[in-house]
């Protein structure tokens, strides 16, 4: 099989990027079409939000740990939010509705898919760029005004939706019950026009996936990050649409008073439940699949070992991505639907708990007789390791019904949310952000920093957050303002305030994280492959120039052959041919090592 | 912070709280055991000068044993607690001979309607209580939910119920109190700015002391029916008309 | 973008490729057609619920809607569809006026389409008060009638109208000779979108008008 | 390929500044029911020739008894209380009948008024309005005052107006403005179901709110013929037309009956009728 270097002129093709003219400034940074550009541009409006929503937590703390009292620097917020720095009700309502919508649409999801999904797909298959770059431009450039629309429903009259993130109806389908009106059908528009970006954004990830993977990259040689984003990508495809249609027939009920969800004039509210949870359950497994992937990823690359059981990590994802279509009926256990339904729930929703094991145990059986290098991005996924394994038993006291009864939309639930959405997908999204950090920057994150960061912020998130199991099995209800209204919960205010303080501590902490992102932006370059890893990623410059590969890579191997006996190094790149390959084979140079 | 439960008084609280031990413990040792095999891999294969980790690339045996024991642990769960769940929430299997009452919940107060003298629900003798409920003990109660606005969730922490209330909706949910006793109403489903002051008062009386307070409620009711009945206005019309435009009264009881 | 897997013939499995460049865009639309499948789902999946559970809201067929009319619609979208395929066969074999032509042919039925669902809405919202909201609905059967219809009937109609903008394009880049039977590129992407808007009705035409 | 690049490069922006304008734009509606347009600094007319209008309202007939309200739940606002917490809407304790909102309805059209800057006060009080029915000027504050010192929410469904619904968790003063006239609009608490309170919103200062013995006045008219009308929450309305001429006090009296009393209800209707109907001691319960 003689390999003729290719000679084909793809003139079409960005391919080499050396003949490439230069852009000018507004085409290279702001309206580019290159997937890194990209890439970095949602991760800084992603960091912007997921401190926002950070923000928005310590104030709900701060209400929860004191109620009623002037909350510190809180009298910059006007008299309809917090007069005199005390937080009103209302407020509270919309900074609890707040906090989640931003954090799981405007932080995590578009750091998981937007960033990673845009850096590492068309680098992982060898692409050198996305199917659809300009469909890849809009799907960013649609998320800002989104953004910038849930913004705005604070500064608008009624303040900003208070109806939760699930927004249920009739709560949240007529602005007479809480006096929110512009602000719910602005969260609703929002959220609509989100949806075209990230169903813009799979349609691009799913075509190249597909359609522009490298000669020799074989389904089976992906490496796992991809194919999370890739089986991701499927849920994001199906599920979106299903929030659009919801979101809008509950816009038509706010504004020209349609009667879908109004009970008063005939709709229906438990469809509304119905159709948010069937985009609801895919959403969530959006949110952590592809943490999963980067966890399988750095956990790999810290062992210096091939990912256990890679078959039946794909098998696992994709597992997990069809069983979630058909679990939503356990987030609506009590919720008034036939209660035969919450048994045929309840069984699938235990069956969903299998593949996660699977991965669980998988990623042990990684780490089981390696050659661990404790680098920071390791240290985040066997993070994410740990804490995704209480999230993972903590789901399953939820699905069973009767355990249900006593703990649902109480803060058992609180805690499994942060369990699995913070110590899963924000620790994976901080190992992939300080592992991939050259590909973003062509520098690395300083590795001393990252430690502290990392062991800070997993003790005082485990300090945060264990204890509300605890709240819940009380019985403490979630999205209280005053919980200490109810005589058998006033004893829980000690308990409350310290968790409220340990929270603003973990916040602080996480000054170290952007310091560390910020200054890293000029410390000293690094070569292709600072972290010895072995997907094509690594096998071109940091960061990778435009057009990404020299010369059309060919992969002769998987992604995780690290520690091959007989190797020199403990780590071999995937387009590192065979051994028994003539030397002819050598003419399609890789990258220095 | 106690990981207990708080003690239950209602005749299937102790079920609930057998089957959230049992998962406690199950949970408990797979944490456990999960944590612990974490910390030792971290500890005894950290990296050390000359070594090199085994190339290693899986084994379908270990696959299948922990895709197996995970799946008939969580199957023996669901199996135990689905026959519990439809002792709890199924309509065909309550039990007979129940004390009925409404419950309507709405913007930030629980409202109960109980029958009057003639006995009948949703005739116009009946009297109501705000943010109050008295229930005989060791006598199943059946309580017709509703709410008139938005989602409320009737929760009794104490007798281990909690079930939504959706407007337009007339949903039965039963419990038996086992101690006499003042226990807590909540609401637990976001309602409103005021969701957090929904909370309310089970009294649970023994079977003389609530003979007496219904008859004494009973007798109110009737005198209060005379004041108002000379007026021409007063008519007697059914207290949930505040119920949805639906058919009122014939909400279909599921 | 191109697929460069093409172009160079090197061992590992290679995905199919039919025509330079239309893979990757026809893999790309028949992806976004699914994610539209899943949007009227949502929608339709609520007509479906909706009527179950208040089936006092619904008129039978005919009473407010005007079903011959629509019938006739409904034929006028299936001819738009029979001359889009002429349109994409013409341009297979070379023949550029065909492909015009027919592309014309099925702007026209399709604008006609659009334009009797406006009258047919003016009709019913104008003289019998079948109204999407609630507040103002005057109409035999209940709000839920009006909301589900014109929802429905409604994003139907505008991505009739976005496919019409989309021919109206392609029929630009057409007089300009941009489609070659090599490079079939738009036509048959839009001819995709086109069947697919097509399906939608047909399915929306039974359930709403029919049934 | 550039050529699309130009197009996008001139969309994009715009759609952007678009959208921030119209996000933004939505900012400056915030702020208490947005200011009318400025009113003038003093009297349209000359105010020697004003005249004035005083008057009294009866009521005949046996009044229905003051509706007990449960405060079981709320046991502060119940110890505020001797007796039994009760609400009498039809008062005439003090000789003449109370809470009448009297005003000027026709006869003051094209004149615009200045906007006095006193707020008019509600209180609220042993979980109850004090008082229950007050009048204020299109523009002029409303400041609702909680001095219960537990959560109270004011929800006012208006029609012509914008509605609100906020809450005040302690002691507090909230203020609003309404920007257009409109008489009646029903405000109620959703934590204690038995608060009800309206407020009539004219757009001149004349306009008032019988006392116990039910007399009212209006002074500083500018001479012409006014038609009167007097609202009251339970009974409906009466309206009569009177002049008024230089320097003179014009007499007016309304005669209120028990007989009004069934087929009034509750005269304005807001959105939220079925629920101020099931909750302010109407007919139903």
């Amino acid at each position: 099989m003689s390999v003729s270097a290719p000679t084909t002129d793809f003139d079409l093709l960005p391919f080499a990027g050396e003949h490439h003219e230069e852009l000018p400034f507004i085409r290279k940074y702001i309206f580019s079409t290159d997937h890194k550009v990209i890439a970095r541009q949602f991760l800084f409006l992603s960091l912007f939000f997921l401190v926002v929503g950070g923000l928005l937590a310590a104030m709900i703390r701060w209400q929860l740990g004191f109620p009623g009292q002037p909350m510190p620097g809180g009298d910059v917020l006007p008299d309809t939010m917090a007069p005199g720095g005390i937080i009103l009700p209302e407020f509270y309502n919309a900074l609890v509705t707040m906090h989640a919508t931003f954090m799981i649409f405007f932080a995590i999801m578009p750091l998981l898919v937007g960033v990673f999904g845009n850096l590492l797909i068309p680098l992982q298959v060898g692409a050198p760029d996305m199917a659809f770059p300009r469909l890849n431009m809009a799907s960013f450039w649609l998320a800002v005004p989104a953004g910038v629309l849930m913004l705005a429903s604070f500064a608008v009259e009624g303040g900003a939706s208070g109806a939760g993130w699930t927004a249920y109806a009739p709560l949240s389908a007529s602005g007479e019950w809480t006096g929110v009106y512009l602000g719910q059908q602005l969260w609703l528009a929002s959220l609509f026009i989100l949806g075209f970006s990230s169903i813009a954004g799979s349609v691009n990830y799913v075509t190249t996936v597909i359609n522009m993977r490298a000669p020799g990259l074989t389904w089976l040689r992906l490496p796992l990050a991809t194919w999370a984003l890739f089986i991701t990508a499927w849920l994001i495809l199906l599920a979106m649409p299903i929030l659009a249609g919801a979101l809008i027939m509950l816009l038509f009920d706010q504004t020209i008073g349609t009667a879908f969800f109004r009970p008063e004039v005939g709709g229906e509210p438990l469809l509304w439940q119905h159709l948010f949870w069937y985009f609801g359950h895919p959403e969530v497994y959006i949110l952590i699949v592809p943490a999963m992937g980067i966890a399988s990823e750095v956990v790999s690359n810290g062992s210096r070992k091939p990912v256990f059981g890679y078959h039946s990590m794909v098998l696992a994802i994709c597992g997990i991505a069809f069983l979630g279509w058909i679990v939503w009926g356990h987030h609506m256990f009590m919720s008034g639907m036939n209660p035969m339904l919450g048994t045929t729930f309840m069984v699938t929703t235990m069956l969903i708990a299998v593949p996660s094991a699977i991965k669980v145990f998988n990623w042990l059986g990684t780490m089981w007789k390696g050659n661990i290098h404790l680098h920071t991005p390791f240290l985040h996924g066997a993070g994410f390791v740990s804490l995704f394994i209480i999230g993972g038993l903590s789901g399953v006291f939820m699905a069973a019904t009767p355990v249900d009864i006593q703990i649902h939309d109480t803060y058992f639930i609180v805690a499994h949310i942060h369990y699995v959405l913070f110590g899963g997908s924000l620790l994976a999204i901080f190992a992939g952000i300080t592992f991939w950090y050259p590909k973003f920057f062509g520098r690395i994150m300083n590795e001393f920093w990252g430690k502290v960061h990392f062991v800070l912020t997993f003790i005082l998130y485990n300090v945060v957050f264990f204890p509300m199991h605890s709240l819940g099995v009380q019985g403490m209800m979630r999205r209280l303002y005053d919980p200490y209204q109810y005589e058998i919960f006033a004893d829980m205010l000690p308990l409350n305030r310290f968790i409220s303080i340990a929270l603003f501590a973990l916040v602080v902490v996480q000054v170290i994280f952007a310091l560390n992102f910020i200054l890293s932006l000029r410390s000293e370059k690094v070569g292709p492959n600072p972290w010895k890893a072995n997907s094509l990623e690594w096998a071109v410059p940091s960061p990778p120039p435009h057009g990404n590969f020299q010369h059309m890579p060919v992969v002769y191997r998987g992604p995780y052959e690290y520690s091959l006996p007989g190797a020199e190094e403990d780590y071999i790149l995937q387009t590192e041919p065979d051994e028994e390959a003539e030397p002819a084979e050598r003419s399609v140079e890789p990258a220095t090592r | 912070m106690n990981w207990l439960l708080p003690p239950s008084y209602s005749t299937f609280g102790p079920d609930i709280d057998r089957m959230y031990y049992i998962i406690l413990v199950i949970t408990g040792v797979i944490f456990v055991v999960t944590e612990v095999l974490l910390v030792y891999f971290l500890i005894k294969y950290r990296k050390r000068e000359g070594h090199k980790a085994e190339y290693i690339e899986g084994s379908t045996k270990a696959e299948i044993i922990w895709t197996a024991v995970p799946a008939v642990i969580v199957v023996a769960i669901g199996l135990m607690s689905a026959g519990l769940w439809a002792d709890i929430k199924d309509p065909s299997r309550f039990p007979a001979g129940s004390y009925e009452l409404i419950l309507n919940g709405r913007q930030f107060e629980w409202e109960a309607t109980y029958a009057g003298a003639d006995g009948v629900l949703e005739t116009a003798d009946d009297f109501t209580l705000l943010n109050q409920i008295n229930v005989p003990v060791d006598r199943p109660v059946t309580v017709h939910l509703r709410a008139e606005d938005v989602l409320h969730s009737f929760f009794l922490p104490d007798m281990r119920v909690k079930q939504d209330a959706v407007p337009g909706m007339s949903i039965p949910v039963w419990f038996e109190a086992t101690t006499p006793g003042e226990y807590t109403i909540g609401c637990a489903e976001l309602c409103g700015l005021g969701h957090y002051t929904m909370n309310g008062l089970l009294v649970v009386q023994t079977e003389p002391e609530f003979e007496q307070w219904e008859s004494e409620q009973q007798v109110a009711a009737l005198e209060a029916l005379e004041r108002e009945s000379p007026l021409p206005g007063a008519t007697a019309s059914v207290p949930d008309a505040a119920n949805t435009a639906r058919t009122s009264g014939g909400a279909t009881e599921e | 973008m191109e697929s460069h897997a093409a172009a160079v013939g090197l061992p590992g499995r290679q995905p199919e490729i039919a025509l330079e460049g239309v893979y990757t865009k026809k893999l790309g639309m028949w992806i976004f057609l699914l994610s539209e499948v899943m949007f009227f789902t949502s929608l339709i999946g609520a007509y479906v619920i909706l009527r179950f559970a208040n089936p006092e809201h619904f008129a039978s067929p005919g009473e407010v809607l005007n079903v011959p009319l629509t019938a006739i619609n409904t034929f006028v979208l299936i001819c738009s569809s029979v001359s889009m395929v002429k349109a994409f066969a013409a341009l297979q074999n070379g023949d550029q006026k065909g492909l015009q032509l027919w592309l014309l042919v099925t702007i026209v039925l399709g604008s006609a389409f659009v334009g009797v669902q406006i009258y047919e809405y003016i009709q019913l919202a104008a003289h019998e008060g079948f109204v999407p909201s609630a507040d103002l609905y005057a109409a035999h059967g209940g709000p839920l009638y009006g909301s589900t219809f014109y929802v429905m009937t409604g994003f139907h109609g505008t991505h009739v109208t976005l496919g019409v903008l989309a021919l109206i394009f392609v029929l630009m880049q057409a007089r300009k000779g941009a489609y070659t039977p090599q490079n079939l590129g738009g036509v048959e992407i839009v001819g995709l979108y086109w069947h697919f808007v097509d399906l939608v009705w047909i399915v929306l035409f039974t359930i709403v008008y029919l049934i | 390929m550039a050529r699309y690049e130009r197009v996008l490069r001139v969309l994009a922006p715009a759609v952007l500044l678009a959208v921030v304008g119209c996000g933004g734009g939505g900012g400056d509606a915030a702020g208490g029911g947005g200011g009318g347009d400025a009113a003038p600094a003093e009297m349209p007319f000359d105010v020697a020739t004003a005249g004035n209008i005083t008057g009294s309202v009866t009521f005949e007939g046996t009044p229905p008894p003051p509706e007990v309200l449960d405060m079981t739940s709320e046991a502060d606002c119940a110890a505020t209380y001797t007796g039994d917490p009760e609400v009498s809407w039809v008062d005439v304790g003090g000789g003449g009948l109370a809470d009448v909102f009297v005003y000027v309805r026709e006869g003051l059209e094209g004149m615009s008024f200045p906007v006095p800057g006193q707020a008019v006060v509600i209180d609220q009080q042993g979980c109850q309005y004090r008082p229950l029915v007050a009048g204020v000027q299109v523009g002029q504050s409303v400041a609702f005052r909680n001095s219960d010192g537990l959560l109270h929410n004011i929800n006012a469904s208006p029609t012509a107006n914008r509605p609100f619904n906020v809450s005040q968790p302690v002691n507090m003063d909230t203020e609003r403005e309404f920007a257009a006239p409109e008489v009646m609009i029903p405000i109620q608490c959703d934590v204690h179901g038995w608060m009800a309170g309206y407020i009539g919103v004219v757009t001149h200062p004349y306009h008032t709110v019988s006392g116990g013995s039910g007399a009212f006045d209006l002074s500083q008219l500018p001479p012409g013929e006014y038609v009167i009308e007097a609202w009251h929450a339970r009974l409906g309305t009466l309206e009569q037309t009177v002049t008024v001429t230089t320097g003179q006090t014009a007499e007016v009296t309304f005669n209120f009956t028990d007989a009004m009393l069934s087929s009034a209800g509750t005269p304005t209707d807001g959105p939220h009728d079925h629920r101020t109907m099931a909750r302010v001691g109407g007919v139903a319960e």
